[in-house]
């Protein structure tokens, strides 16, 4: 296995985009590119990710068009969806053909146009990534299946719904906080905890302030060896470790644990040969409020059920023990599904190359990336490191 | 497979909740699987699962997928079986709070029409408080 | 790299299915791995094609549910989709995962319904494979963009079309009578020129006899070492070779030839170290009868605008110079788009190990299999060969 | 990217064909990408294409996509700057045939409104036989 490398990155603003999918991606790609100072002649396979393309805008198959678009006939290319975890899936296996030698230089990425669709038709394709049979008929949605895990929570930890309710709105203040300094985020403004308790139920106990919005937008990345990287670039960001891992329907997985995301996070960190101690900063899947409680948990930051005393003590801020999402996250950035892992490994990369302006992490030499996909059914985890 | 989706719905409408389990390891399967989870066996047969259970969690659904109209609750029940099934609780979503879970309930359905993403119509779990 | 073979192969009945997607993949699988000897515990990881679920049955995300309904967690699962290339792709993946020693045993397969959908939405969804912007809003469908294909072949290489469509007819012919002889394939009966040319027209000059069906049905393959294959199974099909490669919209390809066809092919005869000489049998993408004729030659069976002469010398039949569609192909076995390229891989292997029965092409021991996605812009070839 | 495709319908709607051109090396490049793919450069200008051209290819649709009107015929044309576009042709389908091969068309557009699954509307280009 070669070593490989993140040697340029890109990504649209994340909000409402007027632009298609293949101009968000083209977009993205060209910033990427140039940031690698590499044509796009150099790419020898394209790896993309699109959830919902055909219902967004009538286009699947976008693969093949992905190339086109950046002016490439004739290379391989393939479109992977994971759900919500769809990018950073396709980029692990844009990784892996790097560092076994099927391919030297690749792109991969995602794009993903979600508020086209109005929030009834969006809710309703976005819950297809749910069991179609066994849970669809039942009208449940995202924000229900982390309603349901947060009710959990509560009850397995003992910790009243208050108590927890309160810190899953100071996780959206900080996220927002966060937001606010990034200038490619789709929520750039401060909010309250009053704004939180104040804003609608959306699926009790989850507000809308505890929600991530739809979102429009595109990120890529420029993968290769290492070797070839440090020839090209001065801050090559290596990728340490990757992990993906499954479950089946809610009903068949151990909530209000994530075993997917333990088995995916522990291949990774097993691969970059860490522990959750060396990570200096990380993006998660903050899908909910309460997913990012889950999530530091199950990524080994904080034990079982201790998660959310993390943002009462500023642990999780930036400058914090260990700081998390310091881009703004999926609450404040915003989750257009197909291109959110991309745009974690954007702002991870960006972080350790010390890029970040005013969201940087200070000496962040070590970031991680953890996405998941359908309701709790699969997580992707990638560790990246400096290069130089 | 030993146990479709469509023999699951027509046997649930006959007042029986299926499940499968495993002739290897006795493990039962919820939702149904063409192979044993735990042993990896192929040799699995339908089994009648209890139509009483436990809210194990539950929401109430205020936004709501397009063809379907909020709000309404879903809940994850816990059968004695061990295994967890999804559905709705027939209660009145704005009485709906935390006194509900490891409340028991009967275990009916209600027919979901479909319409032209869910390739058919199906069934969903309708969970009615025991008094 | 490691040299990789197929151990087991399982493939649902193509036709109309009442069975979900899981099912039928459940079902697939439970083939594969009886054919295999092997328990789905030795599966690491999971590669599912399916283009459509989403629209069809409301099911998106579907790897970890593939995962799960053949008893699996934590393990590593991908969806994949290149349109009706979508299987290929995956099974080439999973191929590559393999040779590199990511994993050693692997799942990969498709499964689709399109049936449900009915005709006029089945189109809508199928054209998306299309570039939504600068050909769907005219209304371009599949059909539609072959039967440009075959005006443009009649004109370009001086074949008059009412030759072309009689040669077009014969093959409709030959893969139905193959399909008549395939107990798994979605029509089992033997049609007439006549039964063509009194069809409807579809799509000038595309009747309804020169088009495949809409089908429902999945498949799937075992992928392990060669080394492992030995140990295991009598007869181990080795991958020999793959190939990938693409385009953007039609009006940027070089029609009628498909570029993307001949470099993925050249990719794969290179890697296997043969020549178009050395297949034995090839199971290829004749979506339209107009289809099967430009793909031999693509392939190099023929030389370009010399293809349509073929089935008149009977050179494509069973037991011709280069049998084309043993299977009935699209044609006749039937297309459920994202399970079709298994089909295909499950059909050679079966007539590597010599088990097609009524439809074996005596003595095979090279086959290959060419999988075409959306309007010319992706294709993917894999050379099988006999391991043992 | 330089020229979107929402700018595109705008300009056709003024009666100008955009595309665009490589500043590296002249290529003509249509549909819109963000490098060329001949020489890939990212220094893409818009150009005017020419409205006319020549009917490379043509199918009358029978069996139509879910929101369209058969029959209609879907036409390539390509334009004396090397580049092909498609659309549908402004001609009774029920009288095409391969006389239209090589025939010049004058290059207009038809508004499509757009539906659930396009993402907004858009336009077709609108071929007209040129007398
Ligand atoms: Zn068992
Ligand atoms: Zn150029």
């Amino acid at each position: 296995m070669r070593e490989v490398a993140i040697v340029g990155v890109g990504m649209t603003n994340f909000g409402k985009h007027e632009e298609t999918l293949l101009e968000m991606f083209g977009d993205a790609a060209n910033e990427a590119l140039l940031d690698a100072q590499l044509s796009p002649k150099e790419i020898e396979a394209l790896f993309i990710g699109n959830c919902l393309g055909d219902f967004a805008e009538g286009q699947a198959n976008i693969s093949p068009f992905c190339a086109s678009v950046i002016g490439l006939k004739d290379i391989p290319t393939i479109r992977v969806e994971c759900a919500c975890a769809t990018a950073t899936v396709a980029i692990r296996e844009a990784v892996l053909t790097v560092a076994n030698g099927v391919y030297d230089t690749v792109l991969a990425g995602g794009t993903e146009k979600t508020l086209v669709m109005g929030t009834p038709f969006a809710t309703r394709t976005f819950a297809m990534a749910s069991d179609s049979r066994f849970e669809g008929f039942a009208g449940i949605t995202f924000p229900g299946a982390f309603a349901l895990m947060a009710i959990l929570y509560s009850r397995e930890y003992g910790v009243p719904l208050e108590v927890l309710k309160e810190k899953m709105a100071m996780i959206a203040v900080k996220n927002h906080k966060n937001g606010a300094k990034n200038p490619k985020a789709h929520f750039r403004k401060v909010i309250t905890i009053d704004d939180v308790k104040n804003s609608i139920m959306v699926a009790d106990p989850l507000q809308l302030y505890d929600c991530c919005p739809f979102t429009d937008g595109a990120a890529a990345v420029v993968i290769t060896t290492l070797e070839k990287a440090k020839r090209i670039c001065k801050k090559p960001v290596v990728v340490a470790g990757t992990g993906l891992a499954s479950a089946g329907a809610i009903i068949d997985q151990d909530i209000p644990r994530i075993k997917a995301r333990e088995k995916a996070a522990k291949v990774a960190y097993a691969q970059a040969g860490m522990t959750p101690n060396d990570i200096d900063v990380c993006e998660l899947h903050d899908c909910f409020t309460i997913a990012e409680i889950i999530a530091t948990e199950g990524l080994g930051f904080f034990e079982h059920g201790q998660g959310w005393k993390a943002v009462d003590k500023g642990e999780t801020d930036i400058g914090g023990k260990i700081p998390i999402n310091p881009s703004g996250g999926l609450k404040a950035r915003g989750h257009p599904i197909g291109a959110t892992g991309a745009a974690q490994v954007y702002t991870i990369a960006k972080q350790l190359r010390e890029e970040a302006g005013e969201f940087q992490v200070d000496g962040a030499k070590v970031g991680m990336i953890d996405t998941l996909g359908g309701d709790f059914s699969v997580v992707c985890n990638l560790i990246l490191k400096r290069g130089w | 497979m030993e146990l479709t989706y469509k023999d699951f719905c027509n046997e649930i409408k006959k007042g029986r909740l299926l499940g499968l389990k495993c002739e290897g390891c006795g493990k039962v399967i919820f939702p149904v699987k063409s192979f044993c989870p735990d042993c990896g066996g192929n040799k699995l047969k339908k089994i009648e699962l209890s139509k009483r259970g436990k809210i194990k969690t539950y929401t109430v659904i205020r936004v709501a997928p397009e063809g379907f109209n909020p709000p309404y609750i879903v809940a994850i029940v816990e059968l004695p079986e061990d295994v967890l099934v999804m559905g709705n609780l027939d209660f009145d979503p704005e009485k709906a709070g935390l006194f509900l879970l490891g409340k028991e309930v009967e275990i009916g359905y209600k027919e979901v029409p479909g319409d032209k993403y869910s390739g058919g119509g199906g069934i969903a779990l309708l969970f009615s408080l025991v008094e």
